[in-house]
């Protein structure tokens, strides 16, 4: 039940992120979308580390550790995830020096 | 040993570089020219282990189920080689044009030939993922190099779209994770067939689309084409001649080991994207007045051809797909190159402003001319060679749609080229003839990038004619037999 | 007008809600494990032994899979080089003029002990929850700090950027240098105990061989990279007259 | 890959007319070009021509026979680019979607039989082989590209077209249809009569001679379509150095009065008459005078249809055979018209006697009692030719035609270039083509929401197909 609702939300989370993605015309925002997705991959990866009445996996363990390795991936991905997020934003600020705007419909200056 | 040297090497060099900007303020151009030697032939060491003797490399000697491995096949071995031809001459290009100067550029460019090479030679889903984000991300850098504010809204548009491509990659590796537990990709072949079908649909819904937008087939193609019209002469050859490969590389892996044994309509899938892929590229090829655009649509429709050699799912057909990358490395670098020079020296990229072009460059002229009639086909060119075997080994697969749309897709490739070559040879207008008359400005040499482009073209013409001899034959059939053969893989990686 | 028009919202949406549907029905064909299974298992029971670490999730991303933490800081490290790469064309002009003096002292008797903290997050990173990334983007928050308050002069005064590019580097160097060493040993690439890494007295610091190197280069990496990346946007906004997002 | 010895069996007549052919436009060619540029290009064209055409008519499988094929099509494609890139790319298209076909159809067959070697095609594959070499041997509706380029070409190319590069279309079909094929005779004899009728129309002269070869090309399908291969190759020969006398003789008068409008050419016959002799003269052989190797043909053609065959075809091929004299005599009457004003020759250089007895003289080689004579022994022909045409039929034909030439000059307000074409249909200035060229150019707005959006649609489609 714990597992299933963490899924849920994860997915309604990734669902809000596309969306967000796919009708908001500021670039900020594009980039909010991008993070939401990114959140909620992660949290699908921790959650399928989920043991019922888990504890930490750090020994001596004192119980039934949950397990690690998801932890270890969402680690990697963050990071990923962070540096993607910062160049997104730092082309972002670049880019206004030239449009004057973050609107994507005036930053379409490559079409055809 | 050198599987690990091929990433580890750039890596270094990469490391390297702001130490030696910090001590010295300039590089010099034969500091980089001697990393990249090393990373070049630390890649060729590798291909060439993994052609003689298929190797896996157990990174911090854990077996394959705990840690991450390295093999090189006979499929990773040729696509090693095909990147590290490629990225010689990119590297070599980019030398000729800035020298030592923007020392993070070459950082880039190293941190891009690691990345690369780790994704050819990685068996593990996740490490997978991993070397693709190096990659993208130095994609998305090199793109944005020139900082015009073209090349920025393709940089940011390759990114947004890249980092959700790469979102859905990791989302159907935590599937898999979940499904099985197991991140090997030799193992996950074993295990793959007996997970329910639910989640096979969607892990390899998402995988596909996410390979697909790294790839930049057509219905998610839309950053390639700002991509490669936007970035630097070097780096749109590098774009389209060897990352576009890197990624389908990744594509055959996947694909191959992953779902030959599941069934379902994954390579019905490969087969379509590859069709619409290559009628709607040369479509929008057709109508582009900006030559590098041009290219860039007409790199889509080759990558069309391609994924219809691997959605054959025969050995026949990887073979193809893999023939095919080779060609189309060697032609579009080439092309790029040449059409990157012509452009800066008529400053236009204009079709219909590059005109006289045969009087003042003849050598460039027509080394675009064999290029790009290898790549339309035209019969004794290695263009035509390869399609043919991928037009065979589609109708070997039971459909005859996509040969009869690659036929099409030559049609209209020659239409495009044709108007490309008549520009270039048509005389120059009266108008721009007095205007370019004044006395010609500074004309740097470009010797390097000649020599790579008639050599690529004379390339193009031996791979063509010596397509039917048994080396040849033997060469690319061996590839295609491993790209398929499953239980070899799983039984190199797993000791079995 | 902020978004789009009606009819493609409705369309976007029918499309998200079906998506997640189709990826719903994938993750819930997949029946949620009641105890740890595959390479897991064999993690929690031979961590100790095999790595000498207690942090399982610290010895799996700096032992068993640590060729993608190398990946992973790479990844930053390819960042923080494209965003410097992006914003190197212009240079400081003038600086913000930092805060009150109360809040200048109180910082100046907090950082120390931030940066004691993060320390020892990174140092006991194979003993308790921690290691380099948390450690390192604690550093990070240092310097975003003391630029925050002194004013982004004295910043780049005390930590200009080539200092940052030098420890950057040299996390990265030190980071593919203990794999080497492994390399060298004959054990393989970024291999821990069997190269020769002293395993040490389980729970103490100074235990599970190469983990807390690699924990500090990672540190090294990612504080000076994250600082660089906060310090190269300042840079570009405190010239003034730009303030990209205000016109929506 | 294997060549086969090109002249045995079928091949015969094909390597007979390249042979006659190439040997003769190399001749006029050297009148043809003046200016050293223009005929050193052409020599060399001309050699990868010739080179092409002996490996297309050596090659034993298809991918060789397509491979040279398309160095054929690339060397004219050049010559007639000389003149006109517009109707060089439009023949450059079509010969390549013809080549691709055929590779397609050659790919089905192998994967099949696991041989690609030349011979029939099993049935599933059959439609691939009949529209590429209906592209090239200008079927109906896929004939577009035909009175273009032959129109348009040099002379010397125009002769190579329509003596050679077309004939490759009826080897091709020769070699894959081999057995009676009844699609074939239907084809076939629409083609003559609308290729003949297409023919009333044009006052270019080249135009009227590409539309005539359609109508020839028409009775050599009709041919194989009945099973009389042999009938058709010969028939091949015949018409190779006819079409290519008279094309060239067309070259002649373009050169000397710098027109090819059969009006502005009146009465120039009565001044010129050593030039205008070869089109004349050719003309009468292509209209199938008794004694001529195509009163033979035609009349085999329509007899070899037998018994069986329907009233209707043999009536189309008549009177296409009827029509055939209309246009003939429609474009060599005038010059013996009274011409309101004395045309002078433009270049100032007449043709030259020389050239014209070359060309004349190659018509002896379609003579009936030639034509037989060589072609005889190296034929392996089960049909025999049946000279038993009636000499009535020939005279209602004559007939027939002055009826059309009357006609033909009655009708006026008909332009330069004749009837409308399907042409039309293919410009990119308007109709279909153009609307996709519009349509694909939404394809890619720019926004980058419109990106993502397609990908996900994509995406949920993907999933729905697996």
């Amino acid at each position: 039940m714990m597992v299933t609702m963490g899924y849920t939300s994860a997915l309604i989370i990734f669902c809000i992120g596309l969306y967000t993605i796919m009708t908001r015309r500021n670039l900020f925002k594009t980039v909010i979308g991008l993070a939401l997705m990114e959140a909620a991959v992660l949290l699908i990866i921790v959650t399928s580390g989920f043991i019922p009445g888990g504890t930490p996996p750090i020994a001596p363990f004192s119980g039934n550790p949950v397990n690690p390795l998801p932890h270890a991936f969402t680690l990697t991905a963050i990071v990923i995830g962070a540096s993607d997020i910062a160049l997104a934003l730092a082309f972002i600020i670049k880019l206004h020096r030239h449009y004057k705007t973050v609107d994507l419909d005036r930053i379409r200056g490559l079409r055809g | 040993m050198t599987l690990v040297l091929a990433i580890v090497v750039p890596l270094l060099a990469a490391f390297l570089i702001p130490l030696f900007h910090l001590a010295r303020k300039t590089l010099s151009v034969s500091l980089i020219g001697f990393m990249g030697l090393a990373s070049i032939s630390a890649a060729l060491a590798a291909a060439f282990t993994g052609w003689f003797s298929p190797a896996v490399y157990l990174l911090g000697g854990w077996a394959p189920d705990l840690g991450i491995v390295l093999v090189a096949d006979h499929l990773s071995s040729a696509f090693l080689l095909l990147a590290s031809i490629g990225t010689a001459a990119a590297l070599a290009c980019s030398l000729e044009k800035f020298r030592g100067g923007p020392w993070r550029y070459y950082t880039i460019f190293f941190l891009l030939i690691a990345s690369m090479n780790g994704i050819l030679l990685t068996g593990d889903l996740f490490n997978l993922f991993v070397f693709y984000e190096i990659f993208s991300v130095a994609a998305y850098l090199l793109v944005a190099f020139s900082m015009s504010w073209q090349a920025l809204e393709a940089g940011l548009k390759y990114l947004v779209l890249g980092t959700i491509g790469a979102l859905f990659i990791l989302l159907g590796t935590a599937l898999t994770f979940m499904a099985t537990g197991i991140l090997n990709m030799a193992l996950l072949a074993e295990t793959l067939p007996s997970i329910p079908g639910e989640t096979l649909t969607a892990i390899s819904a998402c995988l596909l689309l996410g390979l697909a937008v790294k790839t930049g087939a057509f219905p998610v193609h839309f950053w390639l084409p700002d991509a490669h019209s936007s970035a630097q002469t070097a780096v749109s050859a590098l774009l389209s001649g060897v990352l576009v490969k890197v990624s389908i590389y990744a594509i055959m892996r996947v694909s191959y080991l992953f779902f030959l044994g599941t069934g379902g309509n994954v390579f019905l899938a490969i087969t379509i994207i590859g069709s619409i892929s290559v009628l709607g590229g040369h479509l929008m090829a057709l109508r582009q007045d900006d030559i590098k655009r041009l290219l860039a649509y007409s790199t889509v429709a080759q990558i069309g051809y391609i994924l219809i050699g691997v959605g054959c799912a025969s050995a026949a057909g990887a073979a193809a797909a893999v023939f095919h990358a080779f060609n189309h490395m060697l032609m579009k670098m080439g092309l790029f190159i040449t059409a990157g020079t012509l452009a800066e020296d008529k400053k236009t990229r204009e079709i219909c402003g590059l005109k006289g072009l045969w009087k003042s460059h003849p050598l460039w002229v027509s080394s675009f001319t064999v290029l790009s009639a290898a790549i339309v086909g035209i019969p004794p060119m290695n263009g035509f060679m390869s399609k043919w075997f991928i037009i065979l080994s589609s109708a070997g697969a039971g459909t005859v749609i996509p040969a009869l749309v690659i036929a099409a897709g030559t049609v209209i490739s020659a239409a495009y080229y044709l108007r490309v070559l008549s520009a270039f040879i048509s005389p120059e207008d009266e108008r721009s003839e007095s205007a370019s008359a004044a006395p010609p400005r500074r004309i740097r040499r470009k010797g390097i990038s000649l020599a790579l482009v008639t050599s690529f073209a004379l390339l193009c013409l031996v791979l063509g004619a010596t397509a039917f001899s048994p080396i040849s034959r033997e060469f690319f059939s061996s590839i295609g037999d491993t790209a398929v053969d499953v239980g070899a893989y799983v039984e190199l990686v797993t000791g079995r | 007008m902020n978004t789009r028009p009606f009819l493609f919202r409705l369309a976007a949406m029918v499309l998200c809600v079906s998506l997640g549907l189709l990826l719903y029905q994938g993750i819930a064909a997949i029946d949620q494990p009641a105890h740890v299974t595959g390479a897991a298992e064999h993690y929690l029971a031979n961590t100790p032994e095999e790595t000498g670490a207690r942090n399982v999730v610290a010895a799996i991303l700096f032992d068993y899979r640590a060729f993608d933490t190398l990946g992973e800081s790479t990844v930053i490290f390819t960042a923080v080089c494209g965003i410097s790469m992006l914003f190197s064309r212009r240079k400081f002009h003038r600086s913000s003029r930092g805060l009150s003096f109360i809040a200048r002292r109180g910082i100046g008797l907090i950082v120390p002990f931030i940066l004691m903290y993060a320390s020892a997050i990174v140092l006991a990173g194979h003993l308790s929850p921690g290691g380099g990334f948390q450690g390192g983007t604690i550093f990070a928050t240092v310097t975003v700090l003391l630029c925050v308050v002194y004013g982004s002069s004295f910043e780049s005064v005390h930590f200009p950027p080539w200092k940052k590019d030098l420890m950057e580097s040299a996390g990265a160097l030190l980071f593919s240098g203990v794999g080497i060493l492994g390399l060298i040993s004959g054990a393989g690439f970024l291999s821990n105990l069997s190269a020769g890494f002293p395993p040490g007295q389980s729970g103490s610091i100074f235990s599970a061989g190469a983990i807390p190197v690699l924990n500090v280069a990672v540190a090294l990496k990612v504080g000076a990279g994250l600082s660089t990346i906060f310090y190269s946007i300042i840079k570009l906004l405190e010239e003034g007259g730009e303030h990209p997002g205000r016109g929506h | 890959m294997s060549l086969s010895n090109m002249f045995t069996g079928m091949n015969m007549p094909f390597g007979a007319a390249a042979f006659f052919l190439f040997l003769s436009t190399a001749l006029f060619g050297e009148w043809y070009f003046g200016s050293g540029r223009d005929k050193k290009r052409f020599r060399i064209l001309l050699a990868a021509a010739a080179a092409s055409s002996t490996g297309i008519l050596s090659s034993g499988n298809w991918l060789l026979f397509v491979l040279f094929l398309e160095i054929l099509t690339l060397s004219l494609w050049s010559m007639i680019s000389m003149k006109d890139p517009r109707a060089a790319m439009v023949y450059l298209l079509s010969q390549l979607t013809a080549a691709g076909l055929i590779l397609v159809g050659a790919a089905g067959v192998f994967s099949d039989t696991g041989s690609l070697a030349i011979g029939p095609v099993p049935e599933p594959w059959k439609v691939f082989f009949l529209a590429g070499f209906g592209i090239k041997a200008a079927f109906p509706l896929l004939h577009f590209w035909l009175p273009e380029a032959h129109g348009k070409a040099p002379s010397p190319a125009s002769a190579l077209l329509s003596g050679f590069a077309v004939k490759t279309g009826i080897l091709g079909l020769i070699r894959a249809f081999p057995e009676p094929f009844t699609p074939l005779v239907l084809i076939g004899t629409v083609m003559a009569l609308f290729g003949a009728f297409m023919a009333v129309f044009p006052r270019d002269i080249k135009r009227v001679l590409a539309y005539s070869t359609m109508s020839h090309l028409g009775f050599m399908t009709t041919a194989i379509g009945a099973g009389a291969t042999s009938i058709a190759a010969a028939y091949a020969f015949s018409h190779a150095i006819i079409k290519g006398t008279l094309f060239m003789s067309a070259g002649i008068l373009e050169k000397t009065f710098g027109t090819r409008d059969i009006s502005a050419l009146e009465g120039i016959g009565r001044s010129h008459f050593a030039t205008v002799a070869p089109l004349v003269t050719g003309a009468f052989f292509a209209a199938g005078l008794p004694g001529t190797a195509s009163y033979l043909l035609k009349n085999s053609v329509i007899s070899s249809l037998g018994e069986a065959a329907h009233w209707l075809q043999p009536f189309l091929l008549a009177s296409a055979g009827m029509l055939a004299s209309g246009y003939l005599l429609n474009i060599t009457v005038p010059l013996f018209f009274k011409g309101e004003t004395e045309k002078q020759a433009e270049s100032g250089k007449g043709s030259g006697f020389a050239i014209s007895a070359i060309l004349i003289l190659l018509l002896v080689l379609s003579t009936d009692s030639f034509f037989s004579g060589i072609l005889e022994p190296i034929r392996s022909v089960p049909e025999t030719l049946s000279g038993s045409g009636k000499p009535g039929s020939f005279l209602a034909t004559v007939a027939a035609g002055i009826i059309v030439l009357l006609a033909r000059r009655r009708i006026t307000g008909i332009p330069q270039q004749g009837l409308p074409d399907i042409r039309i249909y293919l410009s990119m200035e308007e109709g279909p083509l153009c609307a996709l060229n519009r349509a694909s150019g939404c394809c890619h707005p720019g926004r980058l929401n419109i990106f993502v959006f397609v990908a996900l649609a994509f995406l949920v489609l993907l999933m729905l197909i697996l």
